[in-house]
Parts: C-alpha cells; structure tokens; sequence
C-alpha cells in the first residue's frame, strides 16, 4: 500500500469530502495563506478556492459559533482550532451550542460540524501549547471525540467525521503530522465509535490511543522480547468508547492497562477504568492501571518536560509489574 | 404612512399577539403552572415585529432568554410554543427546550438562547452559509444591552464586517441588564456607536415606534440582501416587566415603569398612529386583539391537555447517529 | 448551635473576611443591586460599599480575567459566575491563566482568586443553566476545587477559600441555598482537601458531596432499616481528592459506590473508582458502583428532568444490589 | 526635541537592547541551540521602549507571545531572560516558562502570554487593584492587531471604560497575525477607531518614531493616573521578521519587508533625530551598541552553562499550600 503522512492524510480526506458535497468548508486561523501550521491544510484554497477555504480573524468564538451557524443553515463546516489548547476560549460555543442545540431544540437540525484540533506535547511548546484536553468532552453529551493515531485512520475518520449528521471534535497530535504509514487508496471510511485491535495478545489488555499508541507498540514489542504478550487497543474514538472491544479482550487478557498522555487524573483513562472496575471487575485478575501525566501544567524547559513524557520503557515497565 | 391596511392589519396582529401571549404566560407562571423561569417581551414588541416584518421564511434569525416575541414575529404558532412552555410533547422541542430554548426552524428562527450573547455568531454562520450559497437569505440577530458586552459581540460582528456578510444585528436596548442600568457597565450613550470600530453602519432608532423599526430595518436587511454587509441597529426601548416574572424589582420605581409604558407603549403608538391616519379603525384593533386572545386561551387549553413526553422520549434527539 | 441557610453562610463568610482583610473583595453580575440570585450577597454593599462590591458587565472573560490580574497585583478576588454553566464562557482564563501562571513564571507570584459557581439542577432551568461541572477541573492541574453539602462546611470552605493562597473553585448547588444547618459560632474554617465521615456504617462506603450528599444521607436511613449499614463520605473537595478516608473506609467496608449529580460519564467518580481499582483493588469484594446522570443534557420538561436527577431510592436499590 | 542627553542614552540603550538581543535569539534558535519557539520584537522597539519610558517599577504591563521586547523595555535584565529561554534554572521563571511565558514580576512586568487576546484582562484587573489601593499604580496592556479581534480586548477594555481604570492598551499594529494580513479580518483602517466604542480616547502614532511614541503614551498614562480612565493607543509598524524564527514566509516579498525595515527602522529614524539635533554622537550610539552586545554576549555564555531545572523541580511552585 502506498505510504504517506498524517498531514497527507488528512488533506485526501478534506479535498473528497470537499469534492463529494459542496456543503463542506473549513475555515480557521492561517490555513489559506498558510496552509496551517503542520501543512494540513496545504493546496486546498488553490483547489476549492478561498470561498470554502478560509483564513479568520483571531476570534475562535466566532470561528466555532459560526460552523454551529452554518451548520444550522444546511451547511457541513469543518472548523480548525489552531491548537486544541484554544477551545478553552470557545468551550460555550462547544458545549452549551454545538453539543445541546440538536437536543434542546427536539431535533428540528442536525449539527454536522468537525472541530478539528491539533493537541499534544511538542518541542517544548510549554503549557498553552502542550495540552490534551479530550477527556473533558467525554463528559459532555452530544458530542463524538475521535482520536487518531496513523495516516490511514486520520483519514478515514475524517471523513466518516465529515459525513456525520453529529458534531465530532477530532484531535489530531502535533508531532503526528509528519509520521507516514500505509492509507488505503480511494473512498477509505473508518467508522466512528469501533476500537481496532493492533496487537493482539494474551497477557495483559493495553488500551491507548492517539501518539501514544506508538509508544505501546513500541513496549510490547520490548515486552514480547521478555515473554508477555500485551493485546494493543487502538481506541480511535473517545466518545463513544468502544467497550464491547475492551470487553472481549479482558476476558482473554484478565489484566486491563490504559495509555494516554493527557494528565492521569480524570483523564479518559479514568472512565475506561471506573466502568470495568464497574461491569467487569470478575473480569480481571490484577489492579487496573493508568498511565498519564503527572499533575503538572507542561514545562518548558527539555529536561522537565521530558518527565511528563510517556516513554515506552514507563509503560513496558508497568505491564510487567501488572503481570507479576 | 404609505403601509395599506391589510399590512398593518398584519402587524398589529403580531404586535397584540406578542403583549397578550406574554401575558398570559405571566398569568400562568406565578399560577405556578409553567416550569423553568420565563422573561417576557412586553413593551418591545415594535422590534421584533418591526424587523421581521422586511424577512420571508427563508431568512434567519438568533433570539435571546426573551425569545417570545421573536418567536411571534418571525411567523412561530401560538399552539407549539404555549406547548413548549408548558414543557409538553407538543411543544416545538417537544418539552426538551422550554421558553429559554425556543425554536422554530419552519420560519427560520434558530432558537433563543440561555448563554447571553450566545446568538451572535449563529447568526453569522447563517448568514455566512448564505453567501457561500448566493441564496440571498438574511440573517437577523436580537440581542439586548447587556449581551452588547459579550466578547462574541466583539467577534461576530467583526467577522461580519470583514466578510461583508448579510446579517443585521438589531440591539435591543431596554435599559436594563437583569438589575444592572445601561449606564453603569457602557461609558457610551449609544451601542450604535461601537459600529465604527468595524466600519459598519450603526443607526439609533425608537424602538417603541414600529414605523421607524419598519423603515431602519427594511434599509439595513436589503442592505445585506445586496451584499453590501451587515449593519448595528440598537431600537431604544424599555424594559416594562420584571427582569423575569417574580422578579422583586427591587431596583427601580414602579413609578418610573409606568412612566416609560404610558409614554412608550409601542402598541398605543401604533394605534394612535393608524387611528390618527384614519388607516383602521380602533374596532379594527379590537377585533384583531379578541380573535388573538381566543387564540391564546385556546392554545392554554390544549397546552394544558397535551402529555408530557414519553419517559422513552429521554435519549431521542441527541445523536442522530445511535450511541449508547 | 444556631442555625441559618446555605446562602447565609456564605454570606458570613463573606463579611468576616472582607472585614479581616482589605484585600479581599468580590465582582460578578447582579451581586450589588440584586443581592445575587440567591440572596448570597445581600447586604454587603450596604456594608463594604460598591468598590468591594462590583455589579459588573455581562463579561464573564472580563471579571476571571481582571480577578487574575487583580491578584496578581496583590488584592484577593471573589469571582462570581451566575450560574456554573457559563464558565465555559472564561475557561481559557480559568485553564490557560489562573491555574497555570504560578507554575509556568517559576512560582514568581500567587494568584489568589476564588471562583464562586452556582451548579445543578434546579426548577427546570434546562440545558444552559443546570450543569454540575465540576469534574472538568480535576484534570487541570494548579487549581483546588471545593463543593461543600451543608451550611457549616459553605461556611468553613469559603473562609478556607479565600485565605487559601492558591485559585480555588467554589461549587455551590443552586437548590441549597435556601437548605439551613447549624454553624458554629466565630471564625469557622474547613480545611480544604480534608473530607468528612458523615455517617459511619461497616457495609458499604458511599462517597457523595454538595447536593447529593443530602440523598445519600436519606437512602442511608432507609438502608439502615433494612440491616445495611452505610458509611457515608462527604468530599467536600474534589480537588485534591482525600483518599486516605476513603481507603480507610474501604479497608472496613470493602465496597464502594461514588454518587453525583453530574454526568456518569468522566464524572468525579470515574477518577475515584479509577483510583481505587489501582492501588485498593484487593480491599475490594465487589464491583465499584457509580451513580451520576444518564448521558444526556438537562431536559426542560419536568418529567424529562426528574429522570436525570438521582433519587435516595436510586442510590438504596443501588447498594442493596451491591451488598448482595 | 526637550529630551536630556541621559534619557536619549536610556532610550537607545532599551532599543539597541531588545535588537541586539532578538537578533542574538534567532541565531541561537537557527543554530538549533533553544527549545520551544520563538517570536522576535526586532522593528517595534521604539512601541514598547517609548511607552515604558513613562512607567515605574511599580507599574504594570501584560504583554503577548512577542514579548522580549516588552520584557526589556520595563527593565528586566538580559541574563535571567536569556536563560530562562535556554530552559535554564537561572532563568526568571525557572525554566519553566521559557519564551511565551517570561515574566519579571519584581519590574511590573506581568507575563508574556501564550493566548493571543489573553493579556487585556491581567491588564485590566492590575488597574482595578490600583484604583481600589488608590495607589497611583498604571498598567499597559500590548497587544496585536490579531489580536484586537479576540472577545476580550470587547470585554476587557469595556469594563476598564465603565469603571474608569489607570490602563493603556497599547496596540503594536505590525500588520501581520502571523500569516494574515491585517485589513483581510479587519473592514477599519484604523484600530484606534475602536475606542469610540468605548467613550475612551483612541488615539493613532507612529510606532516607528519614539519620540511620538513617547509624547503619546505619556499623556494617556498620565491621564490614567489622574483617575481619568483609559485610552487606547495604537503604534502602527511592521513585522520586520518572520511571524516565528524559522517562518518561510511564503505570503509576502522578501522586497516589502526590505523596504519598510528601510524607511521605518526605529532605530536609524532615532539615530537620525538625535544626531541631526546634535544631542548624541554617533559614536556615543556605537558606544552604547557595542557594550549592549557584550551584556548580551556574556548572557549567552552564562546562559549555555547554566544547569537545567533540577528534575525534582518539576511539582515546586504549582501550589502554594501542597497537594500531592
Ligand atoms: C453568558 C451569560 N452570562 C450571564 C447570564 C445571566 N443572565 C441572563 S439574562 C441576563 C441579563 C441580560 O440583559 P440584556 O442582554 O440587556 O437582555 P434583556 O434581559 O434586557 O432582554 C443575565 C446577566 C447568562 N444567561 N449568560
Ligand atoms: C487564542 C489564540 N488563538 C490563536 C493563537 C495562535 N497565534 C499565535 S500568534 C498569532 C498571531 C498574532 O497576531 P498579532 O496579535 O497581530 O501579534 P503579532 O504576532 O503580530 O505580534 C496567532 C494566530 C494563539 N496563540 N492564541
Ligand atoms: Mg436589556
Ligand atoms: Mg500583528
């Protein structure tokens, strides 16, 4: 199969959605002029025109609250927030708007907005630049969180996020843009809501999902080396969370590790955990373990924020104390 | 006066239609027979009705918390709104909105909104989608002088004006936010003022004179039609009733309250104005106010029959595709 | 001990430490001439005068903002958000700035701000204005979090609050203002971070705070009737959460069920029974059982509502369930 | 020109400063030597410097993402600064910070600010401290003509105008946000035009000359600190560098940046004046210039040898009263 990147992948996604229905457009800060600061957004003015491509005033209310606008009036807005760190300044527009208007309004309208926000630690981006925040929308109803961790899923569930009748925040890490994999050729959907095993095992279950994914191959491979084989779950999305997937590979594994770099502490891996510990605490053979971030805003400095960096070695280290 | 009969006959149906609507929810809410709280649209009726009076169905508008007599204006029925106050299954969101979240896609109207300065960019969206389709659609947004210091005032319009969209912001500025008096949180006299900083015509009106709403408005909406942009109209008003209903009030005078109504009220303007141009007659008005009232104590009744939603209604029209 | 309500425990609070300290004042909308919503505010204008007491604009960026900048410059703000749910109106100054300006300029100054944010549901207040959002704010490191159940610990929690040196956010439910309890006389403080044995019982560990504490307490009784013993936790703090009491509680009881009126879904008690399967799982003879809102936003019909708010039968049947 | 010999050496010593040291920045970082990224000041120097000229130690300002220049203009010192954007112990935030986020509270200076827009209400609420202190304190508030379309320069400067706050917002209109060209999200040609919205005075200087600068900032300081409220300045100038070092610049000629550096460069238009009115040499600028570059030479040097944060630095400073 062919290989490109994550950027790359993205961009196939955006132009045949945007060839397939006129209705779709995006707009967001630098991404015409710029074509957005990872590239992703590179040649799609040339091609659609800045009609349907369009640069913004620094004004991420306006941005979110009038894809919400557009979409109430028939159209399919896919909305860019520069940097997830920023969908703090229109998280009304995200949830009192975007997430309710469909339910509180009885279903007279669809919301089929994508916000698109690129999150994640990078080159000591410090701590407004540095954050994943996806686990606050997990506790937001109306809303599907979807999290990719390769080219070929960045664009299949940009599009399946594109063709959703429902508001779908995908965040996208930084320091995956330029990672190439594998990508289907032609119209390669992936469905929103379905968890993929990539690994699968026998000893312990490691859900992760987004740029952490790759460090949990990396730690099973290592692992494997050393005689435990860790089944991998590749999440995908993070609202709704696959479970029935979770499920079927605990019954196997019996031991359930979660991987995210956001904080630890009421992170997504908190939910996945509550709800087995809930459902399917005969399940498991061993305590159920997180690995997150320190309870520390990002630090600038390389050597700190090196610390609140996920490594493979930190979770090959931790499943084999879970398997002991 | 160059409006014929039928015309006017049409407006003040929606004038009275409005006064006694709100009324009557008055009347109901402190009989302890509607849920939720409710802010009424008493003595601002020349606005609302003013404005959409130059709007077809296919145009858009943003309402606020006092939704009402948007509601009224753009066209809404009487029946599904007393329902959705009732917090019944009839009601326009089938009882999952109430009066602070009230909508009628039907006629355009995309609902009130509890987030004060919530619809400003709802209203560019929609205005944003009909330039991308060249559909010669407008939207309006309502907001009051209070919400005029939202920072997504700040946003919206700014955008607006950028992109040159077709949206007329209509201020309504009764004089008070809640408690809080206009003066004591603006240092300007007119809201109107704030459009030079985004080169945009800005015009003061008497919002309790309907034939001047009529004409400021007809002006800014072709206007927007043409392409040429958005325009800030703030209609001066007075607030007549509690800031919602079971509001002490204890800061102002019934004395200076009556003094506005017996002044201001915009419907004895317009009778008088008609009456005075032998356009109707005061039979005419009348005429007009009893078959509104018939129609209201009709919707009381069938608001009053009608059943609350299904238990199974809970889940309904959050997703429209399934999650769990 | 005398008894007085929720609200006028805060209110005491208010005035004992802006009489201690010349330093503290408070800003907000509707708190000056209203007296706040929920009488909250009553009378310390009158006492303080209205530059200690500030009605504001409706500019919720604007008073978080200033109430940083202010402590930065030395004073220490009260900040009052109307209703919880319009904090995501000012997340990015409560997320990207108060909670993390200590920490990114190397501890060079402290920043001292309460937050004050009226949660949960009350009346049919509907989607914008019934949120319990509390649990967001576990995940952002460098702010403490407070959600006191009764008069005494308002009291005690709020005085804690604003002497604290670090950005606290107080969360205070709607429907217990009017609620009265005893308070002891004189300079009351509930140290924060500290929970509260309420009931002690040997069968089971409920862990609950603000509101629902109350229905606890009552499924409690009824629980008792029927040979089931109960231990009842209240948090007071969520964040950081105290879970030496509750694994002090679990060592006894061996069961445990987290009870909120937030959304189940990435509530405070996924991070608890995340936790708590991590590190006390062996301590564990059942499931962890979580009782939060079903996965949908706040519906305006009463029926509708009654459905997401959790009932004292709710939680019994739950831990029946769970003893057996 | 009524200036003295000793404030003109002040004045140039401040601007050869932030070039010389903003150069020194964009080599380190081409030469791969800081981590982060990094935003030069180089050909707005007369803004910041002509406008701290005015201010004390005891003033305040807030200050944008571009903020060495800010930092250096109200007196911080070039080694702590150089180190802390090495990520260095030594450095005024600890390393924790590094360039988006310097900050040097013992001048006043309130931070950097990775949020565009984040500054105005620090600013603000400064203002608000000084004015309840009645303390004769002013604060600054920079910012960009980006970011005069964020929510919160609305918010922000509309409260300080109702409350009649000691602030200056000083916007530095280079005409760029990042790749953006100013009149594409702007329809006003002048930014200062905004205050009317206000009923503050707005005022336009040229952001190239200090010496109009100077005259400008100082009256709208001194106005402020008379009691007589804010005033929004904007300097019009050029981004003379890329938006961040490393920007390739595709959206303009390398020929426009070359003839604005030409005619505006504040430091030859300074140069020009001074000597043309015979009250400095050019050899008393050469002096100064060239013992800058030591001062800056030796930071370097310290900077490099400075240790990283020590790791168990990583929790300090997060809260004053500890959580674990
Ligand atoms: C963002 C936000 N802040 C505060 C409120 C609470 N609130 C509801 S209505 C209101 C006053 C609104 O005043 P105005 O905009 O003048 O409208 P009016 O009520 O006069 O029609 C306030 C403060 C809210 N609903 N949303
Ligand atoms: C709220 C927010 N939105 C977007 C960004 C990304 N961003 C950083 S700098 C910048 C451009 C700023 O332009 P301007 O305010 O004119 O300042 P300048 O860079 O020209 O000094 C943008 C869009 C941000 N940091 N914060
Ligand atoms: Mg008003
Ligand atoms: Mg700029």
């Amino acid at each position: 199969m062919r290989e490109i990147t994550f950027s790359e992948a993205t961009l196939e996604a955006m132009a045949e959605e945007m060839e397939r229905d006129a209705r779709v457009f995006v707009m967001g800060e630098d991404i015409a002029r710029q074509g957005g600061i990872f590239g992703q957004f590179k040649g799609l003015p040339q091609r659609f025109g800045t009609d349907r491509v369009l640069d913004t005033p620094i004004s991420e209310t306006a941005i979110v609250g009038a894809g919400v606008g557009a979409a109430l009036a028939g159209m399919r807005p896919v909305v860019d927030m520069h940097f997830a760190d920023f969908i703090t300044v229109c998280m009304d527009e995200v949830v009192n708007q975007m997430a309710k208007i469909r339910y509180m309004f009885g279903g007279q309208c669809t919301v089929p907005v994508v916000l698109r926000a690129p999150d994640g630690i990078i080159r000591s981006a410090a701590a407004q630049h540095s954050q994943s925040l996806e686990s606050w929308f997990l506790h937001v109803p109306g809303l599907k969180v979807v999290v990719p961790s390769n080219p070929a899923d960045a664009k299949g569930l940009l599009k399946a996020a594109i063709r959703s009748d429902d508001p779908v925040l995908y965040f996208e890490h930084k320091a995956l843009f330029p990672t190439k994999g594998p990508v289907p050729d032609g119209d390669h959907l992936v469905p929103i809501g379905k968890a993929n095993i990539v690994r699968p095992g026998r000893d312990l279950t490691i859900v992760s999902y987004s740029m952490m994914l790759h460090r949990v191959l990396e730690a099973a491979d290592k692992l494997a080396g050393q005689g435990i084989e860790a089944e991998v779950i590749d999440l995908r999305t993070i609202s709704p969370i696959d479970f029935d997937a979770i499920y079927a590979s605990i019954a196997k594994t019996h031991r359930l590790m979660i991987v995210h770099e956001a904080v630890k502490t009421g992170g997504v891996g908190a939910e996945i955990a509550a709800r087995a510990a809930e459902e399917n605490l005969d399940l498991l053979d061993a305590p159920i373990v997180r690995i997150g971030a320190p309870y520390v805003p990002i630090p600038f400095s390389p050597n700190l924020e090196k610390l609140v960096k996920i490594t493979a070695d930190d979770v090959a280290l931790a499943a084999k104390k879970l398997c002991n | 006066m160059k409006h014929d009969a039928e015309f006017l006959r049409h407006l003040y149906r929606r004038m009275i239609s409005i006064r006694l609507f709100e009324e009557k929810i008055g009347e109901l809410f402190l009989g302890g027979e509607l849920p939720g709280f409710v802010h009424l649209y008493v003595g601002e009726e020349a606005i609302a009705v003013g404005v959409c009076a130059s709007l077809t169905d296919q145009d858009y508008i943003t309402s606020t918390h006092r939704g009402h007599g948007h509601c009224i204006a753009k066209g809404a029925k009487i029946g599904p709104m007393m329902a959705e106050i009732f917090g019944k299954q009839t009601g326009y969101c089938k009882g999952k909105g109430g009066s602070m979240h009230i909508a009628d896609f039907s006629v355009g109207m995309l609902g009130a909104n509890g987030v004060v300065g919530g619809g400003y960019n709802l209203a560019v969206g929609a205005a944003l989608a009909a330039k991308m389709r060249k559909s010669g659609q407008v939207a309006v947004c309502f907001f009051g002088d209070g919400a005029s210091n939202r920072g997504t005032f700040h946003e919206g319009i700014n955008m607006a004006a950028a992109w040159k969209l077709p949206v007329v912001f209509v201020n309504e500025n009764n004089q008070w936010a809640s408690t809080t008096p206009y003066r004591t949180t603006n240092n300007i006299e007119d809201i109107a003022d704030r459009a030079k900083g985004y080169g945009i015509p800005g015009v003061v009106v008497d919002g309790n004179d309907i034939f001047a709403v009529l004409e400021t408005a007809k002006a800014a909406i072709d206007r927007a039609r043409a392409g040429e942009g958005p325009t800030l109209i703030e209609a001066k008003t007075y607030r007549i009733k509690g800031h919602f209903v079971g509001d002490p009030e204890m800061y102002r005078t019934k004395a200076e309250v009556q003094k506005h109504f017996d002044e201001n009220d915009p419907l004895k303007n317009f009778a008088h104005k008609v009456i005075g141009a032998k356009l109707l007659k005061q039979a005419d008005l009348d005429a007009i106010a009893s078959e509104t009232a018939r129609e209201i104590e009709q919707a009381v009744g069938e608001a009053r029959q009608a059943p609350y939603p299904d238990e199974a209604e809970l889940f309904a029209d959050l997703y429209v595709e399934g999650v769990k």
